[in-house]
């Protein structure tokens, strides 16, 4: 079952203060089926991040259609959803992990992931018992779990930052370059919580930017350089 | 056979007025209602002004039975009022037709018509005058001979009596004032219907001019002080006569020729410049000026300056001073409503006092059980 | 030069414009309905309201009680009644029963009021949101919303302060669940006699320049909460020492000799008309 | 003379003006006091200069009286208590609404006593100017 | 799934100034921002269109004199509008244009339906009242009658806004800005208003203690479920609090989207100007 | 002997009151009928109200078949002005009108503001049938003991007019009826009158 399908999709920026457009991507197409990777390469400045954004709406949509095949509206196209269909969708089914983590201030990181679960409707008692669960299942030290996230090291705040991503069990996450800034060993680590998401069936689009951190995890790419959707093989990663 | 009630109340009211009438008489002095009307003018002025009535006769009785109470003349005055019908309304009185004794402006050294002092106490220097004491009639006709003699021989009279022309107007045709349409709207009469907020302009003024002196004085200065945002500058003071004309109750088609001439009153009027900031046309802060309007009956200049500070704050409600509230200072300055609701005071409240005495007594017990 | 008075004082201009006011207030029980209000010839604050109210019913064949405090000889009370008198030549009574119309400062008389009788009210301060609300015209706008959370939250604050309502006279009512209504300052222990009450009672403030109305048989109930009822004020254990009653409203006395506190009725002509019941009278000053 | 010019005459002049025109018609005529000399309120209704609106200043005491004469109605009006003048005044003005012939008669000494009148004011006017200050600071 | 929005703005329209010939018209007038240069009219709000839907935060960002200071006043009856139409999704007052409903029938719902926290507290609260007292007036006004129940409710409040309960008894005008603050959203909160207008609240405080009057309307948002419009010239408060955001520019409505997205990609030149200067 | 404007007004006065004050008390003003030698088409009762009631600071509105004449008449003996029926303060009803006009008058006539809910209008409405306290109209309210009953020549339609005004309480127009009987009573805004069930 196709859970993702991309048509010609196109997003150009305005930037009126200096009379200007830039196309930033055009033509893309692509499709993935359910509990499918794809990883995005391209140079920096292709327009990577451009189509992961779109995806989750943080830009306003321009040409083409993104249909994503929702559990609770069916076939969905996310260019023309209204806002607040947007919004459910980002609480119940698609999540967005980058490397920044960008929470309310001043809150624990146990009642981060709380309130995750309980945005999702879940009782307080539920809340509770299940962040417990999902920060232990991410390793986070447990000496975090009261303190607040701004304290906390690159590896520490993304692997939160996956835990909350992935309480709402997404159907659909989309990962930004989340390990940008981590050493080998934290980025090792994050490799393995995203396996155990891909094992659990979550369809993903990723954009990595160390090549050697998709091998394996991959079943597609997409290059952005040629616009294409191909099977993951040697030697076309280090490519691009 | 039984108990009936005592008279107490009713005999010591009784022997209280024969007291009062006591302390009028036990001098043996009678003061003529003709002599308050000569001598005291400022005080039948001011009576007259705040009493909303103008009759110098009233007046000086008034003051006369008050023994020289400001607040009881004017009391008697409004509670004679109530008595009387209202037979007509005067036609518009416009200020241009005021035959003019006295007029002065602060905004200008000179003015087309010049400054005209008049009679005035601004120069006099308040020493008390001794020879007042042993001031006799012989000597006053000398020196009225005297003066008038000196009158004879120094004016030139040519015969014709000239109206003088506004400072206002001659500085509105430069255009430096806002012109205004003629406003008929037919004003409110707060002795008619009550006093309501927001109140009308007319409302305000008719209120403002009946206040009393004191206290429009007090809160004029107030403003000017600093707790207000006007500073004024005196355009034009004059202190004149107008004429009063009726129209004849029901002759249908009647012009202004055929009008009751009744007589004229003696006012103070006051226009004060007061420069404000406003927007124009290409909603840029622009300086301009706005009158404050200041009238009263009789002769009573600081009065009418102070009405015509107040006049200005309360058209501008926006700043957030007790002077520009219109509710505080026109709902405050009525000598009758003040002093009569002060001295109520006077008046037993034994059954209130009880009552919240038995509240006090009660909290302070509970208090105590704690 | 001649002075004529008018039957009543006012001429009858004045008189319509009142009674006009007085229609009014009567169709909507506890609205303050502004009149022009008329100078009159004792102050303001003096029961100008209640007089002028008074002067706009009067007619010859009525006849009139007026008290001051629950006395018929206050000083206060006295003058109303002269001036009354003068202008109407009507009957003046001490006996509630006798009255057409009371008119009354600060007390609802102890005897029960009749369908015939008008209690006129005299109001210094009509307006009971005035301690919430400085501004006429803001108070006119809380009445036209039936905003009333001011009014109560005095009484809400002075539970928080002192552990109970600590209100004196004048305690508001709510009449006929419409409009809060300040009672004029009649003690708490007068407010249930509003509460349909047979007489129809006017309320006049003259110079705050408002009329209002209690119609008969209209229910006006007291602010309360309902964990602190409204209570009145309490002389359990204390009788008039010349009567013996002890359900009315009683004035606290000291003895100038003794020292000590005594009480006697508050109303007056109701003490006389209590002693003149009990047989046989007895001996006391206020034998005649 | 129409009634403004000579309301202004018989009321600024000395009342002696007024009596001995009212006495001609009485002699004359009989007259009916519809209202007899009474005092009453006049309100005065002015125009401020600043925003040139409509206000009241104040009431003003005055006197009225009403006769009829002829099946004309006259009214006479001053301010102050001014019994005798009032009903002067009144009849008068019925005298004019009459159109009686005397009336035509009184116009030359209307006219005099008004530029006596006249005279009377601008000297006043002129007394007065002496305490207007000069700003002359040198004496050609 | 179709979403009923709880409260539904159209077209509200709010103008000082009667107007001339040359601004009736709305397509042809030419304002020099929301001020007709020939008569001095100014047109505040400008149909001003919005769908608040259940327990959503919506955002309103714009410059001061944008209108959306007077749009939330409009809306809760402090000012009248001019035009326009607010449905409730209530049963008692389905189909009916609360703007056309009598000064009484409004005043219940401000008492009933809604709750105001105010830029300046002054609005809010009254100062010479215990802070208490100012949370049971708006219970009071919602209809309790019962001292013990409001207290309670009272002194659950503050203490859920943190303000110590020795204090309750306390006037607000004694206590700092955002303690103030923090007792005018605990009486905003007092009548269990299903809608809540937050009107610049954290303008004039510390940014510490804006922090924690931010944390404490989220933490409401959160536990209580409560739909709420926040009017800030702050994009910073905005995207701390706003699922969705719309931006005003001279009494009108310019852009409106995802909080994220109108910060991350604004459409218009206005926003993008308001939000470079941000970044 | 005309009617004396001090004393016989200031009694028909204190009528108007009680019966404002306790709606549907009717009462009886027989004692004028000499002295009211008034050429007008209306009730004398009608007439002597508005004598109490009117002078020139107020206006009114006739609704009738033919008002010019009583218009007139009610202008000249009480100075008060006529004005349309949106404007009017008091409202005179003669027994020869249309139930349409007097539906579509109340519907009309000013019932005040909730700021100043006394400018609103009042009634003065003949009824072409005696008043009386038989059982036809049940009235409950401010002034009224328990239940008063009332009988009228009024249409049920006039009624749920009536009622329609003074729904929200404040606002409403406030009622009073004569009768060619000498009679008057008053139905304030207060009052809830309901139509009693025939048996």
């Amino acid at each position: 079952m196709t859970m993702l399908q991309v048509k010609d999709f196109g997003k150009r920026f305005t930037i009126h203060h200096l009379g200007k457009t830039r196309q930033a991507v055009e033509h893309i197409h692509f499709s993935l089926e359910q509990g499918g990777f794809l990883g995005i390469v391209g140079k920096s400045g292709s327009g990577k991040s451009t189509i992961l954004k779109s995806i989750y709406r943080t830009y306003y949509p321009d040409t083409g259609n993104i249909i994503y095949d929702s559990a609770h509206y069916g076939l969905i196209d996310l260019t023309q959803a209204t806002e607040r269909e947007i919004l459910y969708l980002r609480k119940h089914e698609i999540g967005y992990v980058s490397q920044f983590l960008d929470v309310m201030p001043r809150t624990t990181s146990r009642e981060l992931v709380e309130t995750a679960i309980l945005e999702m409707g879940e009782t307080e008692e539920t809340a509770k018992l299940e962040a417990e669960k999902v920060l232990t299942h991410f390793e986070l030290d447990q000496k975090l779990w009261d303190h607040y996230p701004n304290t906390f090291s690159g590896g520490e705040k993304l692997r939160l930052n996956i835990a909350m991503a992935t309480v709402k069990k997404p159907r659909l996450l989309l990962l930004d370059e989340p390990t940008a800034s981590l050493d080998q060993q934290s980025k090792m680590k994050v490799r393995e919580m995203i396996e155990k998401l891909k094992a659990s069936g979550t369809t993903l689009v990723g954009i990595f930017h160390d090549i050697e951190f998709m091998d394996g995890l991959c079943d597609h790419v997409f290059d952005m350089q040629i616009s294409q959707v191909g099977l993951v093989k040697e030697g076309v990663m280090h490519e691009s | 056979m039984g108990y009936v009630a005592v008279k107490g109340g009713t005999m010591a009211i009784e022997a209280s007025i024969n007291r009062l009438t006591y302390d009028r008489l036990k001098e043996r002095e009678i003061i003529e209602v003709n002599t308050i009307i000569a001598t005291m003018r400022a005080m039948v002025d001011q009576v007259m002004s705040e009493s909303s009535l103008y009759s110098p006769f009233l007046a000086a009785l008034a003051i006369k039975q008050a023994e020289g109470s400001m607040e009881e003349a004017v009391f008697i005055m409004r509670s004679h009022r109530s008595t009387l019908p209202r037979l007509y309304y005067s036609n518009i009185i416009e200020s241009d037709s005021m035959l003019v004794e006295r007029r002065i402006s602060a905004s200008f050294k000179d003015i087309p018509g010049g400054q005209i002092l008049g009679a005035t106490t601004d120069y006099t220097h308040r020493l008390l005058d001794f020879s007042l004491a042993e001031e006799t009639r012989l000597k006053n006709d000398q020196w009225m001979k005297q003066y008038m003699e000196k009158i004879k021989q120094e004016v030139k009279e040519d015969g014709e009596i000239s109206y003088l022309p506004k400072v206002v107007d001659y500085l509105r045709e430069e255009g430096l004032f806002g012109t205004y349409e003629l406003d008929n709207t037919m004003p409110t009469d707060i002795t008619k219907e009550n006093l309501s907020f927001p109140a009308s302009r007319s409302a305000r003024l008719q209120t403002l001019t009946r206040g009393q002196t004191g206290a429009v004085t007090a809160l004029g200065y107030a403003s000017l002080r600093g707790y207000g945002q006007v500073h004024p500058t005196v355009g034009e003071v004059r202190v004149g006569k107008l004429p009063i004309y009726v129209e004849h109750p029901n002759e249908p088609e009647q012009t202004a020729e055929d009008s009751y001439y009744i007589g004229e009153i003696k006012v103070s009027e006051v226009e004060s410049f007061v420069p404000v900031s406003i927007k124009n046309e290409q909603n840029e802060e622009e300086l301009d000026f706005e009158i404050g309007y200041g009238i009263c009956y009789g002769q009573n200049e600081t009065k009418a300056i102070a009405m015509s500070i107040l006049d200005q704050c309360l058209e501008h409600p926006e700043a957030s001073f007790p002077t520009h509230d219109e509710e505080f200072v026109l709902l405050h300055i009525d000598s009758v409503e003040a002093t009569g609701f002060i001295s109520h005071l006077k008046l037993p409240h034994y059954v209130t006092f009880q009552s919240k005495l038995g509240s006090i007594r009660e909290v302070k017990k509970k208090g105590g059980a704690q | 030069m001649k002075h004529t008075t008018h039957f009543a004082f006012f001429d009858e201009g004045s008189k319509k414009e009142i009674r006009r006011t007085t229609l009014k207030a009567v169709a909507i029980p506890g609205y303050q309905v502004p009149f022009a209000s008329r100078e009159m010839p004792i102050a303001r604050g003096w029961g100008t309201g209640g007089l002028q109210l008074t002067l706009s019913l009067i007619g010859k064949e009525d006849t009139l009680k007026v008290i001051d405090q629950g006395a018929d000889e206050s000083v206060n009370a006295v003058s109303i009644k002269k001036l009354v008198q003068q202008t109407t030549n009507v009957e003046l009574t001490n006996h509630t029963e006798a009255a057409s119309i009371i008119q009354s400062r600060h007390r609802i008389p102890e005897a029960q009021l009749s369908e015939e009788q008008i209690l006129v009210l005299q109001v210094p301060t009509p307006e009971p949101l005035r301690k919430v609300e400085a501004s006429e015209y803001a108070t006119k706008r809380l009445h036209a919303e039936e905003e009333y959370s001011g009014a109560w939250l005095l009484l809400f604050e002075q539970i928080m302060k002192y552990g109970k309502t600590a209100t004196g006279a004048d305690h508001p009512v709510y009449v006929n669940g419409r409009y809060v209504m300040a009672p004029s300052p009649i003690p708490r222990f007068d407010n249930p006699k509003l509460h349909a009450s047979k007489a129809l009672t006017l309320l006049g403030a003259g110079r705050e320049k408002k009329i209002y109305a209690v119609p008969p048989y209209t229910e006006v109930a007291s602010l309360a909460f309902e964990d602190y009822p409204f209570s009145v004020e309490s002389f359990a254990g204390h009788a008039c020492h010349l009567c013996g009653t002890k359900d009315v409203f009683l004035d606290e006395l000291v003895d100038e000799e003794t020292g000590e506190t005594y009480y006697q009725c508050n109303d007056t002509s109701y003490c006389i008309d209590r002693l003149n019941s009990e047989e046989p009278a007895e001996v006391g000053h206020y034998h005649a | 003379m129409k009634r403004k010019r000579r309301t202004e005459i018989l009321i600024q002049s000395d009342t002696d003006l007024a009596e001995s025109l009212a006495n001609q018609i009485k002699q004359t005529y009989s007259f009916k006091e519809i209202v007899a000399p009474q005092y009453g309120l006049t309100m005065v209704k002015m125009r401020e200069s600043a925003k040139k609106s409509l206000f009241y200043i104040g009431e003003v005491l005055v006197t009225e009286a009403k006769v009829e004469l002829n099946g004309q109605i006259g009214i006479g009006i001053i301010q102050g208590m001014h019994d005798g003048l009032a009903l002067n005044l009144a009849i008068i003005d019925a005298a004019y609404n009459a159109s009686f012939p005397e009336t035509l008669s009184w116009k030359d000494a209307l006219v005099a006593a008004e530029a006596e009148i006249k005279r009377k004011k601008a000297k006043q006017q002129a007394e007065l100017m002496e305490t207007k200050v000069s700003f002359e600071t040198m004496d050609v | 799934m179709h979403e009923e929005p709880i409260l539904h703005v159209r077209n509200l329209n709010k103008q000082f100034g009667k107007g001339c010939i040359h601004c009736f018209d709305k397509r042809e007038r030419q304002l020099e921002k929301n001020y007709c240069p020939i008569c001095g009219t100014v047109y505040a709000c400008q149909d001003v269109s919005l769908d608040l839907f259940p327990g959503e935060i919506l955002g309103i960002v714009g410059e001061s004199g944008s209108g959306k200071s007077t749009m939330m006043q409009c809306l809760y009856f402090d000012a009248p509008v001019t035009s326009g139409e607010v449905y409730l999704n209530n049963a008692e007052l389905t189909g009916q244009n609360i703007f056309d409903l009598s000064q009484q029938k409004k005043r219940y719902i401000r008492n009933h339906k809604y709750g105001m926290v105010y830029q300046n507290p002054v609005n809010g609260l009254k100062m010479n009242f215990s802070s208490i007292g100012n949370i049971a007036e708006k219970l009071i006004a919602a209809g309790n009658r019962n001292v013990s129940s409001m207290e309670a409710t009272g002194k659950r409040l503050l203490e859920h806004v943190q303000i110590p309960l020795f204090r309750s008894k306390e006037e607000p005008r004694n206590f700092s800005g955002g303690m103030q603050q923090r007792v005018q959203i605990a009486k905003a909160l007092s009548n269990n208003p299903p809608i809540l207008f937050l009107d610049e609240v954290t303008t004039g405080l510390d940014l510490s203690v804006q922090a924690n009057v931010l944390d404490l309307i989220k933490e409401i948002q959160r536990k209580w479920g409560i739909s709420m419009i926040v009017v800030s010239h702050d994009l910073a408060v905005i995207r701390m609090l706003a699922d969705r955001t719309m931006v005003m520019l001279n009494g009108a409505v310019i852009e409106e989207g995802l909080t994220d997205q109108i910060l991350e990609d604004p459409q218009q030149a206005y926003t993008q100007r308001l939000v470079y200067s941000l970044l | 002997m005309p009617i004396d404007q001090v004393h016989d007004l200031q009694k028909v006065y204190r009528s108007i009151l009680d019966s404002m004050a306790r709606p549907g008390k009717v009462t009886n003003l027989e004692a004028y009928k000499e002295r009211m030698d008034y050429e007008i088409a209306c009730y004398d009762t009608t007439l002597l109200i508005t004598m109490t009631l009117l002078d020139g600071e107020v206006s009114f509105h006739v609704i009738s078949e033919n008002s010019q004449v009583v218009k007139d008449k009610i202008a000249a003996y009480t100075l008060a002005k006529h004005a349309p029926v949106e404007e009017a303060d008091f409202i005179i009803v003669l027994k020869d009108a249309p139930d349409a006009s007097i539906v579509e008058g109340m519907r009309a006539a000013k019932t005040g503001d909730l700021i100043n809910p006394q400018h609103s209008s009042t009634w003065i409405m003949e009824s072409s049938a005696p008043l009386s306290n038989q059982n036809q109209l049940k009235l409950t309210g401010p002034g009224i003991k328990k239940q008063k009953d009332l009988f009228t020549s009024f249409k049920p339609s006039i009624w749920q007019t009536r009622s329609e005004t003074v729904q929200e309480y404040p606002l409403g127009i406030d009622l009073m009826l004569t009768d060619e009987k000498w009679q008057i009573t008053c139905i304030p805004r207060t009052t809830n009158v309901s139509e009693q069930e025939v048996r």
